[in-house]
């Protein structure tokens, strides 16, 4: 359609024809799927690191192909797969058994599965974290009868903290980029709203700045929170020089 | 599961994988060095460089690697040609191509989120072993080497490694400046051939392979200093 | 040797191996109520790596033991090594044995007071209230009241110490395990543990200590051990083995001191 | 219910999203037409390219109505209806630059073209031999790198490089070189909907709409408040 | 007090506070080559404190450092804060300071032999052979040979201790500060310490010693400081501090073993 030449208010502004508000929903929607996929990964990401640590032999391979592979499998094929195929097949199935068809909102499948793919990622870090803790702190734990639930309580997850936060911090930077992948499902986050906006306008270079902005308060705003937790986690430790 | 069609794609993707290892060798190998100097500026720069590092990191991390890559190849880019005699100099080959632009963004990214990661590992060495190092008369820049960034990346390595595979996944945004990495190769043939998972199967046991070499090396790595658990 | 009811612990023909090095070659104790053990020996011989057996933060290749007439179940796994047959009863019988660790150990996320009173309420159960009232009461007895705040790795090395001892006192153990609890340590301060000590056998606890201060084993000690090369090469009352040692090897080791 | 499979991201005039989230252009007015003609309720579903296909196949619509043209190789895996719209095919370039369309005209120079478009079958045909090209994922971006001089050729359809002529951006720097010679096998099948194998009832439906709402005259009006001229191409 | 040219360390009204905490208030002493002396003093008394200030491991807040006639230039920042003028000098000047550290804080991620030859090849430019060997003289002599490639994380207290002191010794240094380099060794060893300490100030190297081992102290000491309270409350020969202090707080301190 024509371009009409308008101002960069009347682009930015929240109702339409303008886009902001287009924008501002797209925002919400990201830190919802990001939110989501981050705590199942936190989630995930313990019980593998763990497990890794547990020193059981099945189940290390077991998580050491987890980390590997799903890591490497791109989350476009994950998301496609399980969602499409996967429910595709579970309906057939169900079919075969005269049972009615399930119906899985999309956008869960895509949350499930950035979180499972955190949680891989996730399981490195953490096991690096807890790596990181000097063995002495936990044998303290432990010589005080502290069961395994109580010693990660409170001395593994306090420790492990300092150490596993500029990961985790990472982590949540990047996945509030990767939600854009939930579009393939047919859901609309900030990445694909600034995109309709371009493409709609021609004025790519304003919306992509916006959208960039956008995404920079919203790690202003988490770095505030991260920095605020690891400065209380970090407390007792010394400066290094 | 139809594979016919990698006959007639076999020479592009051959050229799609070697792209895709570049761009994930290079931003490694160089964002890390730079990250190192980054990790470094926040933990004993002064407030000045405190700053500026701390900054970047904010900035480079808190903005998609898809807009920065945009922003810089179609913005900065696309103003080169006015800078006279360029177009005729020996760099507009290089500078012509988005292979050049897609490297020094994900350089520059990487080294953002890995220098978070050397940040806290840094933080993490016991401070006894760094001042064993400054008894002995070590200069700054022996106990980084020798002490501090040894140990600190020994701490690190898992997260490490898990930061290279995700820039291995990051690899693919290098198609929107016309890049034809593996990723983009198997977009173009599912495109092409509307076959949806054929072609990313493809890539995925490329990218398989990639991880598990990264993983078992840094696996080797680790093992390098045994851990008392 | 003794009768059950007041044998505290016992330990039978312990061995531990660190892959191909043998640490402990069999070891074998029985400790009254009441009892202060010291373990003596050369660096190396294994001392800590006895008392990490006993409340299984060290698993043993071979061997039992029983605290307070309760004997640790251990089976041997499919993969040779030895395993706890249940962990519950781990955690219940570490309860009652509490330990100085020869690194300290502290946590550093937890200020001193912290620290102490952590067992008390987190596995104990005792009301917070109550734990820190004990632990001030412990933390003014080591002389450390005025750095209850304080974060461990602000400490002096005595004074970490100290809050290891008040931690590992707090939450009342049958029986206790000082690995060189008085290694950074004072004499006077030396002195005030020794004092405690007393008074913990005398309440009826038992005490394993290993030490390097000949001084303070013979006279806090009722029994002494002296381990070497893996075994126990001797042991006796702090007189027999301090003064009329019957091995060699022993009136080498204990006899050094005189001698420089 | 016929439920219609729109790729989520805007192509326009053909579809676009507006800032209220409204579906509108000329395949949404087409599409419109068509199903008042089979006299069927429609619904869009709106997916990412990548999930069109799988979505297609797993029922969760009946029909991809999003400008994806008719290959040999596509047909392989999905059904397409009859064409609904073909413009020719264009190379534009810099204004300095000697017109011309044929493979002497683009020796060792650079085209820009759109993945996967049937230009780019074109050009692996006639022009692969003589001259390199670039891939972009949209045409908007070619534009900016034509501008920027940092290829010599965009290589498209004629709509939307005509569209680009006429903005500012491309009145300043940009002319039509000329249409390439057309091969039927390539550049003449078209864009279709794109239908599960097995529909073959919708297929047949389908064809029979749009043969009536063109032959009604509804396709030239509704072509009319998009284009100057009928996009439905030869025969 | 002595000629200027033996004269190896020099300290002149240290003072040192953490925050509020005045650790040390004005301590002033000096060492002449091969004099050994020893620092006794209670837990928390600022000995550690001490010494980390003569290597500016911690910056003192006034006061003069003076190490083999070179005065440490110190000046004072905008802040307030004490800082040295050139930190070249203070890094030639550490490598004449060996220092031997009350927590050991070995390398964790170099074998002990590493640990070793890391300061003489990185620091001191040794060849690495040269270097080794040396190393495994030591080993040799503090009885770590056998534990040479282990890592420190699998070592006894004891060992690590020893680790530590080979490592110090190994560059050689015309003053060593050591920080109860004895307290996690067997009798035995703490002979062995002796006799090389012996050696060391033959040789004519100056050694700064905090020990809580009287015996240790009196038997290896030319000079005795006693800290109290941020102050050297009273110094002078072992004889006079062991056998006949003035100040009240020296006789209370000394005395207190023979008491229990
Ligand atoms: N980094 C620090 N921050 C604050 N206070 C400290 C710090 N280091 C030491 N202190 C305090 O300074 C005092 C002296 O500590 P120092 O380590 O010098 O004692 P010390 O004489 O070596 O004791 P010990 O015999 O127990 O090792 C102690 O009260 C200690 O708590
Ligand atoms: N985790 C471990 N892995 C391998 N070897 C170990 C480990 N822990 C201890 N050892 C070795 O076992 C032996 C006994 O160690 P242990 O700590 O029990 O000695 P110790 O008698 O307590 O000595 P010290 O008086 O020096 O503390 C030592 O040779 C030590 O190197
Ligand atoms: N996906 C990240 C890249 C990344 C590297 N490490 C972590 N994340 C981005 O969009 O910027
Ligand atoms: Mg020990
Ligand atoms: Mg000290």
């Amino acid at each position: 359609m024509a371009t009409e030449p308008r101002g960069i208010l009347d682009l930015l502004s929240p109702y339409p024809p303008g886009w902001g508000g287009t924008l501002l929903v797209g925002a919400a929607s990201t830190i919802a799927i990001s939110a989501g996929a981050f705590l199942i990964g936190i989630l995930l990401g313990t019980g593998g690191a763990l497990g890794k640590l547990s020193g059981n032999r099945p189940l290390g391979l077991l998580l050491n192909v987890y980390t590997t592979a799903i890591r490497a499998i791109p989350e476009l094929i994950l998301i496609v797969g399980l969602y499409y195929a996967g429910m595709d097949g579970l309906n057939r199935l169900l079919a075969g058994l005269n049972l009615p068809a399930i119906e899985v909102n999309g956008f869960v499948v895509a949350v499930a599965v950035l979180g499972f793919v955190q949680g891989a990622y996730m399981t490195e870090v953490l096991r690096g974290a807890i790596l990181a803790i000097p063995v002495g702190q936990i044998d303290a734990a432990k010589a005080f009868g502290m069961g395994p639930m109580l010693r990660f309580r409170r001395v593994i997850l306090p420790a492990l903290l300092p150490n596993a936060l500029p990961g985790l911090a990472n982590l949540w930077m990047s996945v509030t980029k990767d939600s854009a992948l939930v579009a393939v499902v047919g859901y609309q986050e900030l990445a694909l709203a600034t995109r309709l906006a371009g493409a709609s306008t021609k004025h790519y270079f304003i919306f992509f700045l916006a959208s960039a902005l956008l995404y920079l308060a919203l790690t202003l705003v988490s770095n505030i929170a991260f920095n605020l937790i690891e400065r209380h986690v970090r407390r007792g430790q010394p400066k290094p020089a | 599961m139809t594979f016919s069609w990698i006959a007639s794609y076999w020479s592009l993707l051959l050229a799609g994988a070697a792209q895709t290892v570049l761009l994930l060798v290079i931003s490694v190998v160089f964002g890390f060095i730079l990250a190192i100097g980054l990790a470094f500026a926040q933990v004993s720069g002064g407030p000045v460089t405190q700053y500026l590092a701390r900054g970047y990191c904010t900035f480079l991390r808190g903005t998609p690697l898809l807009i920065q890559l945009w922003l810089f190849y179609y913005g900065v880019g696309s103003l080169l040609p006015m800078i006279p005699g360029l177009r005729q100099s020996l760099f507009w080959p290089i500078l012509r191509e988005g292979f050049f632009f897609a490297a020094v963004s994900f350089t520059l990214n990487y080294a953002a989120y890995e220098a978070e990661v050397l940040r806290g590992a840094l933080l993490a060495v016991p401070k006894g072993e760094l001042e064993a190092g400054r008894a002995f008369g070590m200069r700054p820049f022996t106990l980084i080497r020798r002490i501090w960034l040894p140990r600190a990346i020994r701490i690190a390595l898992p997260t490490i490694g898990s930061e290279i595979v995700m820039q291995l996944k990051a690899t693919p945004l290098a198609f929107t400046v016309t890049v034809m990495d593996l990723y983009a190769v198997a977009s173009k043939v599912r495109q092409d051939t509307l076959l949806v998972y054929e072609p990313l199967i493809v890539v995925t046991v490329f990218y398989l392979i990639l991880t598990a070499i990264i993983a078992r090396a840094f696996r080797l790595l680790e093992a390098q200093v045994p851990s008392r658990r | 040797m003794t009768k059950p009811s007041i044998q505290a612990l016992r330990v039978d023909d312990l061995h531990k191996s660190y892959g191909p090095h043998e640490v402990l070659k069999g070891i074998s104790t029985t400790a009254r109520k009441g009892d202060v053990i010291s373990i003596i020996g050369s660096s190396g011989s294994g001392k800590s790596t006895f008392l990490r057996c006993i409340n299984l933060l060290e698993i043993p290749d071979r061997g039992r033991i029983v605290v307070n007439g309760e004997e640790i179940a251990l089976k041997r796994a499919r993969s040779g090594q030895m395993q706890p047959v249940n962990w519950r009863q781990i955690e219940r019988l570490r309860t009652g044995l509490g330990m100085v660790f020869q690194t300290f150990n502290l946590w550093a996320h937890r200020t001193v007071l912290e620290n102490i009173i952590e067992a008390p309420v987190q596995v104990m159960g005792y009301a917070r209230r109550e734990a820190i009232e004990k632990a001030d009461a412990l933390l003014n007895k080591v002389g450390l009241y005025e750095k209850r705040d304080a974060y461990p790795a602000f400490l002096s090395g005595g004074q970490q110490q100290r809050a290891a001892i008040a931690r590992a006192l707090c939450v009342d153990p049958a029986v206790m395990l000082f690995d060189e609890p008085t290694s950074a340590l004072d004499p006077e301060l030396v002195g005030e543990v020794l004092k405690v000590i007393r008074e913990l056998a005398e309440e009826g606890r038992t005490m394993l200590i290993v030490t390097h201060e000949m001084r303070f084993a013979r006279d806090v000690s009722s029994h002494v051990l002296f381990l070497h090369q893996g075994l126990i090469e001797e042991e006796g009352s702090p007189r027999q083995i301090f003064d009329a040692p019957l091995s060699a090897r022993c009136r080498e080791f204990t006899g050094v001191l005189a001698h420089h | 219910e016929v439920r219609f499979g729109v790729m989520n991201e805007s192509y326009p005039p053909f579809f676009a999203k507006d800032a209220s989230g409204e579906w509108q252009g000329w395949e949404i007015d087409l599409m419109n037409a068509v199903c008042e003609q089979m006299k069927e309720k429609c619904s869009v579903v709106e997916v990412s390219w990548d999930g069109l296909i799988p979505a297609l196949q797993s029922k969760k619509f009946d029909v991809i109505w999003s400008s994806m043209s008719n290959t040999a190789e596509r047909s392989k895996v999905i059904d397409f209806t009859e064409k609904y719209y073909n413009t020719p095919s264009t190379l534009i370039g810099p204004k300095d630059q000697k017109p011309g369309a044929t493979a002497d005209d683009v020796k060792d120079k650079t085209l820009g073209i759109q993945v996967s478009t049937i230009q780019s079958e074109y050009y692996k045909k006639y022009f692969a031999d003589v001259a390199d090209e670039k891939t972009y994922q949209t045409l908007d971006e070619a534009f900016q790198d034509l501008a920027a001089g940092r290829i010599d050729y965009v290589f498209g359809d004629s709509l939307a490089l005509d569209a680009f002529l006429k903005s500012d951006a491309g009145k300043d720097c940009c002319v039509k070189m000329g249409d390439v010679a057309d091969d039927e096998a390539i550049l003449g099948a078209g864009v279709s909907g794109g239908l599960r194998k097995e529909d073959s009832k919708l297929k047949a439906k389908l064809n029979a709409a749009i043969a009536a709402v063109r032959a009604s005259g509804k396709y030239g009006e509704i072509t009319k408040k998009y284009f100057a001229f009928d996009i439905y191409g030869t025969n």
